[in-house]
């Protein structure tokens, strides 16, 4: 166990008074998620990769009972937990989170503006990054280029549902819409537009822009970019950011802030 | 190409838009025959991933019609597709389908004249922006 | 003792009583004198205070009455007589000729459009015509044309013929003769409403002396969409849109000469109306002319405070004295008292004035009153003596419910309505008191 | 395979005037699993019904699409006629060729002819992918519960029970009679309030389908309309079950307390409308009084009109001058409310016998002082446009009637609304006024609004009335476009819970320990909320399935835009 495995671990037994820990680590030369009970040597820890341990914890949740989890989790793994919370996948007394400041390298991989958790416990807080360079360019062309773009973007996906398998609130995993047939044209590689116009709309109130979509991507399409063009849709709309814990409800069913009656009934 | 002659979806629900659109009928209030109506039992019923679907492979236009806020007869149905379609609007818009061929619009059951006038102006403003790109691009 | 019942009158009243008694399992035979049901109501825009289109919320209740199995409708239809007593009442329906064959006609309204003879039209309060053969309203039920006998020429002197020739339904029969029919009910609900005070009998007020001045039914249709203007309010004088409007409350109600009761729905349609003239003509200037403004049901004040705040709606309270046209018959010139100057009478011009006139009991109900022992109230209103049982009338086996009774608003009337048919439900399956 | 049978109807000329209906005929032949297209001129007639009929079981038909007028008149009459004819009423997809095609596009036949084509094709795919539904119909306990003993409540029990429907009265107090109680004579035709409450309760005693609950208080309810469960906690703080069909709430309102307005509380003769009504009940009556109207209503804060306190305050001051002829009485007022014609008259009369009518404006309120031990009202008079002075025994205040104070929780059990004062939200306020959204409970009395006594009776007896339907019918009907989940896909997100405004739907958890979202079907009203809400097209609604309203839309692609190419 390194020294890094040490005070984790510290944090998360002794301070947090957790009965497991959720964490990546190093084994034979590679990073691998690691799930310890208390007490137990949680290894080699690495912090420098970033690791969808939401991802794990939300396959191995169903299977522990009862009992607290310690998790590493960036400010991003964070509004994720958030997000799942509310769509009832975690219950949120049973996770603490060990917060984990992305570094400099990791902010400009993901043009993140939103890199420190609520509560650093590892690394040093950063500023983020200003913009998506990519999406200001997007932003500043016409309807036809931006459409020339994502049409040329959007032929090179083969289906392989990267995207969709490795997004941490991405779950209806065994029964996603757009393998139906009905929703995008049949048999067809590449999928018609339908295909990440649909998925983009149920991003639209969850996605916390982890980017992990865009590195599971075999065909590079700039799928984290086409997030944050949503992302700054939702803000503008509903002044509205997934992942914050004050909004108790997924944000497009519920009707928060929403005055039910509406002097706009002028007919 | 002979004058291009858009193909348009609509949406109506069944308690205002399509009672409304019965009531243009019953009153001959002519208007251009472009816009097929599907009836849904509420405005909050339709998916704004049916939109997708139309506008990805080749449909002009789409037009989701609903009660007023408040006259909803599941209470607060259309209030709901308010607060979906926008998003569903900008997200076209990111992806460089102009937004304005998915509208959202209001028509209580009294009001022939007011679906007269969307579907007529729907039509035109479809017409000025022209035909669905997407229509001869086979992805 | 059979469970069957008669209601009397097809407006909102009659409509919910034959529901309600059908749903609980009656059978229910629904008589109304006109072609179609629906009653005052069909006539209206909107119904206050939530601004509903008053078809809207009515024609799914009118289509539910025509399609329910144990409802027989009767329409063009008046009671001949009513005889026996609790529980076995004799009803004599006179089913007045149509000259249509309801069961071939479509309501295509062919036939209408090549009518030759124009005839002013009753749901339009006489703003516009209507054919010798119409349809009343759109949206009517049964979605049946009428042959109006008075005004058809081939009913009156054997000329014409037009619709039989463009019906392709076959369905004129100009032979066709009233059909009575002679019904045995355990119970009668009458829900005749209420009928507008002829105001020209108060010459002071103006009607048919200035063009401008128009009851309010008359208004609805103006301000309805698929009324005679189409929904654009234009006054009849010259169809400009009016800049200023009035209202005069409490036209012939609150008045000994005339009805001293109060007719209890006029201060909230006014406030109605005044919302919408406001709606379709934003910049138009309204005063209410009232004595007390009885706002009293749900929702009513804050009405009245946004017909205030939102449309600036002036309320004056004062009881105008003379309505006279202005210049050149256009416009009216409005008498009235200025409230806080010891009596001081002031004379304002508005474009348009709107009469609240009272509302009558209908006077198609007092017929059948002596033969069945009803009695009448002094305003000619059926008395309804127990506070206990308010629906029942002074015959036993013959309820009451809505303006029938006293006058009352639409939620009120829809609520006798269902009491009534409680009261029957006693009556009938109980072996009520 | 389906077996389709298309019928186009020209509806005299109204739809053969713009739209070629042969050509359309011929080419709903050509479309999917059609095996029959016909045209006839008026579908709806008996000779057309019968047509189809007839065609139905020559050609083995299992699915039926009428292209005529609007679904909304004729939609039941062609259901029963498929029904008739040996076909499951719910495979039928009615097309409307009339008011949205040929009455729409009179001048443009060839259009109006290849949109009626389309709209066709759109129904005979959604067609194909019908499925037979039967109308769900529910058991109703043939039970009542009527919460509240108050006047509605006791009429409402009273009918009820005189219909023969057993039925539970829960009153909280230990006697019957509510607010009205305190009051001795009923305005205008000054009824004995004693009278009239001992035959009512009389009524009610001498069945034994009346079961009363005194100083007890529903603490539960759970189920849906035909059977609710009621938990009935009595005083000993026993529990009973009661199940039920139907619930009517008549829990009354009470009189707002003044917070010191116009000296209340600080001096002795400033009394209110109800402590008035008790001193003449003793006989105990003023030679002179001043009533003050539209005390804490019609101000900021407290909008509305109490509805009945003029009449009341108009009643009392006729019994105060009967008593005493030579009594001094105004009542002071901002409008006085006496709508209708007892009411009005009894407003004359009042007037006649020498009650003094002032009005007061808001900016100007009366003002009431001791001088010495005698009370002293200012008030300012228009027309004389100066100060009248008065001096009185007694001050009434007219006061507005309040939501009780634990609506909000009541409500809360009840999942019925309340509206922004904490009077209960019926229905339609209009059409639909003592019945609540929520199927199979009833609202009648102050509850829902202040009512004189004579409404709140009328309200009582009507809220009976419509709690006796589902019970007389037995059964409750659901029509068959309910959602439905699949519990294979469903992930158990909350998403469609969250949607739904009747609060129909619940997450389940399966044998096998998996959860899902599942439906109560009596309580859902068919609006597809939910069906939108679900990402993952595990909510589904029937006759309007994802899969069908999807082929609509690939049959409009396939046909339009090829057409167009």
């Amino acid at each position: 166990m390194n020294d890094l495995g040490r005070k984790l671990a510290k944090i998360a037994f002794e301070e947090r008074k957790a009965d497991y820990l959720l964490a990546a680590r190093d084994e034979s030369g590679n990073v691998a998620p690691a799930f310890v009970s208390k007490g137990e040597d949680v290894g080699d820890v690495r912090m420098d990769v970033p690791y969808q341990l939401v991802m794990v914890l939300t396959k191995l949740y169903p299977w522990i009972g009862k009992g607290k989890i310690a998790v590493v989790a960036r400010r991003c793994d964070e509004k994720a937990l958030n997000e799942l919370t509310k769509r009832g996948i975690f219950d949120a007394e049973r996770i603490v989170k060990v917060g984990l400041a992305c570094s400099k390298e990791q902010i400009a991989k993901c043009r993140c503006d939103d890199p420190v958790p609520s509560k650093v416990d590892f690394g040093e807080p950063q500023k983020g990054a200003a913009s998506d360079e990519l999406a200001g360019k997007l932003l500043k062309m016409t309807g036809e280029e931006r459409l020339k773009f994502w049409v040329r973007q959007f032929r090179k996906c083969n289906k392989c549902f990267g995207c969709t398998t490795n997004c941490p609130v991405c779950f209806c995993d065994h029964a996603c819409v757009l393998e139906e047939r009905e929703l995008v044209a049949e048999k067809s590689i590449p999928p018609g537009l339908a295909f990440h116009l649909v998925r983009s709309f149920h991003m639209a109130d969850k996605c916390i822009e982890c980017g992990e979509c865009e590195r599971s991507c075999p065909a590079d399409i700039p799928l984290l970019t086409l997030r944050k063009l949503v992302k700054k849709d939702m803000k503008e709309l509903y002044n509205y950011a997934p992942g914050n814990e004050k909004a108790i409800s997924p944000l497009l069913t519920t009707l928060e802030g929403d005055k039910l009656e509406d002097d706009s009934n002028v007919c | 190409m002979s004058e291009f002659k858009p193909t348009i979806l609509a949406f109506c629900c069944n308690w205002c838009s399509y009672a409304g659109a019965d009531l243009a009928g019953v009153s001959r209030l002519q208007m251009p025959p472009n816009v097929h109506v599907i009836r849904v039992m509420c405005s909050a019923a339709v998916k704004p991933e049916y939109a997708f679907k139309a506008l990805s492979e080749g449909i002009d236009g789409v037009l989701v019609l609903g009660c007023h806020i408040g006259d909803c007869h599941y209470l607060t149905g259309n209030h709901r597709t308010k607060k979906r379609f926008p998003v569903a609007q900008r997200i076209l818009k990111d992806v460089g389908i102009d937004e304005r061929r998915l509208r959202l619009d209001w028509v209580s059951a009294a009001e022939g004249e007011k679906f007269q006038q969307v579907i007529t102006e729907f039509v035109s403003d479809i017409k000025k922006i022209g035909p669905n790109p997407l229509r001869e691009v086979k992805m | 003792m059979t469970d069957r019942v008669v209601v009397v009158g097809g407006g909102i009243a009659g409509i919910q009583a034959a529901l309600d008694l059908g749903d609980m399992g009656f059978e229910v035979h629904l008589v109304e004198k006109s072609p179609s049901i629906g009653g005052h109501m069909a006539q209206l825009d909107k119904t206050f205070p939530t601004n509903d289109c008053s078809l809207c919320i009515l024609s799914p209740k009118m289509i539910m009455c025509a399609d329910h199995e144990r409802i027989k409708l009767h329409t063009y239809s008046e009671i001949d007589g009513i005889s026996g007593k609790f529980p076995n009442f004799k009803v004599r329906i006179r089913e007045k000729a149509r000259y249509v064959d309801i069961t071939r006609c479509t309501g295509c309204g062919d036939c209408a459009a090549k009518c030759p003879v124009k005839v002013p039209s009753e749901y339009e309060e006489s703003l516009t015509n209507r054919k010798a053969i119409y349809l009343p309203f759109p949206q009517a039920v049964p979605r049946k044309v009428t042959i109006d006998g008075a005004h058809c020429r081939m009913i009156t002197q054997k000329k014409c013929g037009v619709c039989k020739k463009v019906c392709q339904a076959g369905a004129i029969d100009y032979d066709q003769k009233d059909k009575i029919v002679d019904i045995d009910a355990s119970a009668v609900v009458i829900a005749t409403g209420y009928d507008q005070m002829n105001v020209s009998l108060l010459p002071q007020f103006g009607f048919g002396i200035a063009k401008d001045v128009v009851t309010s039914l008359q208004f609805e249709r103006i301000l309805s969409a698929s009324g005679p203007t189409g929904g654009h309010l234009v006054r009849p004088s010259d169809g400009t849109e009016p800049k200023t409007l009035a209202f005069i409350q409490c036209v012939g109600s609150r008045d000994a000469k005339t009805h001293v009761y109060c007719s209890s729905v006029c201060c909230m349609y006014a406030t109605k109306e005044s919302i919408l003239a406001g709606e379709h003509a934003p910049n138009i200037k309204t005063t209410i002319f009232y004595m007390d403004m009885r706002a009293v049901g749900k929702n009513f004040q804050e009405f009245v405070q946004r017909a205030k705040k939102s449309y600036g709606v002036r309320y004056v309270q004062s009881r105008p004295a003379k309505l006279q046209p202005a210049k050149d018959g256009k416009g009216v010139l409005i008498n009235y008292e200025k409230k806080g100057t010891g009596g001081e009478v002031a004379q304002d011009e508005f474009d348009m004035a709107v009469l609240c006139p009272a509302l009558e009991p209908s006077k198609s109900a007092s017929k059948f009153a002596e033969s069945t022992g009803l009695k009448l109230d002094s305003d000619g209103f059926f008395m309804t003596p127990d506070l206990q049982h308010p629906v029942d009338s002074t015959s036993k086996g013959i309820v009451v419910c809505g303006f029938a009774s006293t006058p009352m608003d639409i939620p009120d009337a829809v609520t006798q309505a269902s009491s009534a048919a409680a009261r029957v439900a006693e009556m009938i399956s109980g072996g009520g008191c | 395979m389906p077996r389709i049978g298309v019928f186009i109807c020209h509806c005299g000329h109204n739809i053969a005037s713009a739209v070629d209906v042969e050509k359309v005929a011929e080419f709903a032949k050509t479309l999917p699993d059609v095996v029959v297209a016909a045209h006839n001129m008026y579908s709806c007639s008996e000779e057309g019904l019968g047509a189809i009929r007839k065609s139905i079981e020559d050609n083995k038909l299992d699915r039926v699409i009428v292209a005529a007028c609007t679904p909304r008149t004729h939609e039941p009459l062609f259901r029963r006629n498929c029904e008739r004819a040996g076909v499951n009423k719910y495979l039928f997809e009615f097309v409307n060729i009339r008011e949205h095609v040929s009455w729409i596009h009179a001048k443009e036949p060839e259009a109006a002819t290849e949109k009626a084509k389309m709209l066709v094709a759109m129904g005979v795919a959604k067609a194909a992918l019908l499925q037979p539904q039967e109308e769900m119909e529910s058991g109703v306990i043939p039970v009542a519960v009527v919460i509240g003993g108050g006047i509605s409540g006791l009429v409402a029990t009273s009918t009820l029970v005189s219909q023969g429907i057993e039925t539970h009265l829960i009153e909280r107090e230990p006697q019957l009679g509510g607010v009205l109680k305190e009051i001795a004579v009923i305005g205008p035709e000054m009824k004995k309030t004693k009278e009239l409450l001992d035959s009512i309760v009389k009524e009610i005693k001498s069945s034994p389908k009346a079961h009363i609950h005194l100083s007890s208080r529903m603490t539960d309810l759970s189920g849906f309309v035909g059977n609710f469960e009621i938990t009935i906690t009595g005083a000993d703080k026993c529990a009973e079950k009661v199940k039920a069909g139907t619930v009517i709430v008549a829990t009354g309102g009470r009189e707002w307390s003044p917070q010191g307005e116009f000296g209340y509380g600080k001096m002795p003769g400033v009394i209110t409308q109800l402590e008035l009504e008790r001193k003449l009940a003793k006989g105990d009556v003023p030679d002179s009084a001043a009533f003050i109207q539209c005390v804490g209503a019609r101000v900021p804060g407290r909008e509305y009109c109490s509805r009945f306190c003029c009449n009341a305050s108009i009643k009392n001051a006729i019994r105060i001058i009967e008593a005493k002829p030579d009594a001094q009485v105004t009542v002071l007022h901002r409008d006085i409310m006496s709508y209708g014609t007892a009411a009005e008259k009894a407003y004359r009369d009042a007037a006649e016998k020498g009650v003094r009518f002032m009005r007061y404006g808001l900016e100007s309120l009366p003002k009431v002082e001791m001088a010495g031990d005698e009370l002293h009202v200012d008030v300012y008079d228009e027309t004389l446009d100066d100060i009248v002075g008065m001096s009185v025994d007694n001050v009434v205040l007219a006061v507005p009637m309040v939501p009780i104070e634990n609506v909000k929780d009541l409500a809360m059990m009840l999942k019925v609304p309340v509206d922004k004062l904490g009077f209960f939200l019926e229905a339609h306020v209009k059409l639909r006024p003592v019945e609540f959204a929520t199927e199979g409970v009833f609202i009648c009395g102050t509850a829902r609004w202040p009512s004189s006594v004579s409404e709140c009776i009328a309200q009582g007896l009507a809220a009976a009335a419509k709690a006796s339907i589902p019970i007389r019918m037995g059964k409750v009907k659901i029509e068959p476009i309910t959602a439905y989940s699949d519990p294979e896909k469903c992930i158990a997100c909350g998403n469609c819970v969250q949607a739904c405004p009747y609060q129909a739907i619940e997450i389940v958890t399966s044998k096998e320990g998996r959860k899902y979202a599942q439906v109560t079907e009596a309580k859902c009203k068919g609006c597809g909320n939910c069906v939108a809400a679900c990402h993952n097209d595990a909510m589904q609604q029937k006759g309007f399935n994802t899969t069908q309203l999807s082929a609509m839309i690939d049959a409009l692609i396939k046909n339009a835009l090829e057409v167009a190419e």
